[in-house]
């Protein structure tokens, strides 16, 4: 394997990935930390700060994100535009009905470090909130396994499923479930 | 240390010891970054990968693992694979044959 | 502040030299000195004591003594590659210009300028350098498609 | 007016004449400030700039030359024996001679007086030549035995190239020794140069101490180079399909393996090429046709053994040096 020419080595060794990830039900912090590794491009062996090694990741479905707790009211969102008056304060749940593709942007951008790259790391970042376009399918190179597993709602089960389930007592005839 | 006055101990410049790992991490910090990127890569962790190398005896310093991970990636294949059998093992060792002794209960012998 | 901005090379060697055989790098030298100036005493010294034996443990190296009216006396060596050092041997003794001798003979003659790295190798991967799909599995499709169902 | 300037004449003279009055006093010299310093150096700096650097002057005609010792030190160096004869016949170039020969004529000396005596280093030359070509056509054959005709004769095209036995020549310190007629020796000077030093090896110790020779300056210079940077094939996998026909293997099928970035600027493409479902070999490339060839390239590489990562070239010297050190060992 190691006969490559070295125009082409090279070309393999510095060429950019493209990482693909669901973010279905997932926390926004946990995909950050997965995003932040491979823009920065800490996941190589080949890193360095100064070579710009970092990939590209792709983050689908962020509209399905998902914050435990009471995260959706509690967490708040502030800027500040510059004028007098300008502090503007959001809760997550309005945030993310503004735009649903900010809570995952933010808490990758607030994982980079604080340098110049930022930016042009956050550039390789792009982030869909539904299903991703064509072009951008064609470039990708691996998906990244979710972070957090996905249960099925009790909604999702079917009824002889949930007939079948061991019940741990049966309700008395008068007993009025809520 | 003895500091006789509040201001003295502020000023100082904390332990030797913090101050010699530095001088080391200096140099240290990125080959630590390559190996912790590369033992990823075969689902090992970077502390785990070198605790265990050096448990089974593999006097491969930081410098020379990084360039392995580099430029002959196959052996560090076999290291991390080595690192992990050992690491099996160790937590063999540990949990030892499911019975406890008598009189120590232990939470480690319930999970399993 | 730092060494960067210093002119730097990576290790080598004239010629491959040591692959296949040893050659001595140092071709010619020549001791410039005065017949009768202080500043040339030490070197007066070594012509009477130390070059005859130089010249015949370094018989791949022509030696010239060429005594003219300078105040500097110096060394001149010549190296394969066509470089040329000299050396100010000004108020030195005898043992101490030997030793200087020694030590230009020893050199390759290269450029003393910062060297990069104390190890360079042409093809520095026996198994094949690390790509980005040097340790993935092989995907089944070619290109992967987005998985959207839901796992239980 | 007219006075005015008679004065001012007048005055000018003077100024003349006491200046050249004052130059031999000022001649005894004088603790100070150098302040004819700048405006020397300045014109010496100008004239550097209009005139350039001098011209390059021949080592022979500096201070400081022996050319018998050079000679004999040369040989010495190299740790081989020659003979100072033919080494010294080796050094002549025929260019030397012809304008040696005219510059004496040039001189008006009858030419019978000042005819040359020396021999130009033609037969030797060629005699170099030639061993080394047959020497390094068997050293490749045997080192790599799978490369067909053509790519070994592009190695030894290589090898004994103007611009390399130049360069080895240069570094080996045949520039001083050459007698050119051009004072930078031009290449080609070097190339019949070096050769005719090794038709006098050869003639004065024998062609097993000339291969060594060559191996020790002339082989060391494959080391690093690829097989594909001395080799210019156009078309790779022509080549390929006709070696694996010739081998009886199924010919190559080119699969995308793997890709990234396939609609950026910046795509990568792995082309594996599979003979009879087996992997040959595999290539990365900017574009699927380069990566294409790139992998036949690898395939080529493998079939002929000129991988980089095949056991290097053995240079060690053969009989007086290993057999006491296995007896060591033991």
């Amino acid at each position: 394997m190691s006969s490559f020419s070295r125009s082409a080595q090279q070309w393999a060794t510095f060429a950019r990935s493209w990482f693909l990830v669901d973010a279905r039900m997932q926390p926004p912090g946990k995909l950050a930390t997965m995003c932040s590794v491979r823009l920065q491009g800490k996941h190589k062996p080949i890193y360095h700060a100064l070579s710009d090694c970092g990939d590209h990741v792709v983050v689908i479905n962020t509209r399905h994100i998902a914050f435990s707790g009471n995260k959706w009211e509690q967490k708040v969102y502030s800027s500040h535009t510059g004028y007098p008056g300008g502090f503007k304060q959001v809760t997550a749940a309005q945030l993310h009905h503004k735009d649903p593709t900010a809570i995952v942007k933010l808490a990758v951008y607030g994982m980079l470090p604080k340098n110049l790259h930022r930016r042009t790391m956050m550039q390789r970042l792009h982030i869909f909130p539904e299903d991703l376009p064509d072009d951008i399918r064609a470039n990708l190179t691996e998906e990244l396994p979710q972070p957090r597993e996905i249960y099925r709602k009790l909604s999702e089960y079917t009824q002889e499923e949930i007939d079948a389930f061991p019940k741990l007592w049966t309700p008395p005839e008068d007993y009025k479930m809520k | 240390m003895v500091f006789l006055t509040v201001s003295c101990w502020i000023r100082s410049r904390g332990p030797d010891r913090y101050w010699k790992v530095q001088e080391v991490l200096k140099h240290a910090r990125l080959w630590i970054t390559r190996i912790a990127a590369a033992s990823r890569e075969h689902g090992m962790k970077y502390p785990a990968l070198v605790h265990n190398l050096t448990k089974s005896s593999v006097q491969l310093n930081r410098r020379v693992i990084s360039d392995l991970a580099i430029t002959e990636p196959k052996s560090f294949l076999s290291l991390a694979k080595l690192a992990q059998a050992r690491q099996q093992e160790g937590l063999r060792a540990a949990l030892g044959n499911g019975k406890e002794p008598a009189g120590v209960f232990s939470r480690v012998v319930l999970l399993q | 502040m730092t060494s960067r901005g210093t002119p730097s090379r990576f290790l080598q060697s004239v010629l491959q030299n040591g692959v296949g055989r040893y050659i001595c790098q140092l071709k010619r030298i020549s001791i410039i000195f005065s017949k009768n100036a202080q500043s040339a005493l030490g070197v007066r010294d070594f012509i009477e004591e130390g070059v005859v034996d130089y010249a015949k443990k370094n018989p791949s190296t022509v030696v010239y003594v060429s005594p003219q009216s300078c105040r500097i006396p110096k060394i001149v060596a010549e190296y394969l590659n066509g470089n040329v050092r000299e050396e100010i041997v000004t108020n030195k003794t005898s043992p101490q210009i030997s030793e200087l001798l020694t030590k230009l003979t020893n050199q390759s003659g290269l450029d003393i300028i910062r060297i990069r790295k104390p190890f360079h190798t042409d093809n520095p991967s026996i198994q094949g350098q690390w790509h980005p799909f040097t340790n993935r599995p092989p995907s089944i499709g070619p290109i992967k498609p987005q998985k959207p169902d839901v796992k239980y | 007016m007219a006075s005015g300037y008679i004065l001012n004449r007048g005055a000018l003279i003077i100024g003349l004449h006491y200046q050249r009055v004052c130059r031999n006093i000022l001649l005894s010299q004088v603790r100070e400030k150098k302040r004819w310093m700048k405006a020397y150096t300045y014109l010496m700096a100008k004239k550097l700039k209009l005139e350039g650097p001098p011209p390059p002057k021949l080592r022979s005609q500096q201070p400081n030359w022996d050319y018998h010792a050079e000679v004999q030190a040369f040989g010495i160096r190299l740790h081989e024996d020659f003979s100072l004869e033919l080494l010294k016949t080796a050094f002549i170039n025929p260019c030397y001679l012809q304008v040696e020969q005219e510059r004496r004529l040039g001189l008006g000396v009858d030419s019978e007086t000042t005819a040359l005596t020396l021999e130009d280093n033609i037969d030797l030359s060629k005699t170099g030549v030639s061993f080394t070509r047959s020497f390094l056509t068997d050293f490749c054959k045997a080192s790599f035995p799978n490369l067909p005709r053509e790519a070994v004769d592009s190695i030894v095209r290589h090898l004994t190239s103007s611009e390399l036995v130049a360069h080895v020549a240069r570094n080996l310190g045949i520039e001083d020794l050459t007698m050119s007629a051009e004072c930078p020796v031009p290449d080609d000077v070097l190339h019949s140069t070096l050769m005719a030093v090794i038709g006098a090896l050869l003639e004065s110790s024998g062609a097993e101490r000339a291969g060594l020779f060559l191996r020790d300056f002339l082989v060391t210079q494959l080391i690093g180079k690829d097989l594909f940077d001395m080799w210019t094939v156009v078309n790779p996998m022509g080549l390929l399909v006709e070696e694996l026909s010739k081998r009886n293997i199924p010919l190559p099928e080119p699969r995308l393996t793997r890709s990234g970035g396939a609609s950026t600027v910046l795509p990568l493409y792995f082309v594996g090429l599979y003979s009879d479902k087996k992997l040959l070999a595999q290539g990365p490339g900017e574009t699927l046709v380069a990566a294409e060839e790139e992998a036949a390239r690898v395939a080529l590489r493998k079939l002929y053994g000129y991988t980089e990562n095949r056991i290097p070239f053995d240079f060690s010297q053969k009989q007086p040096r290993q057999q006491p050190l296995i007896h060591s060992g033991t």
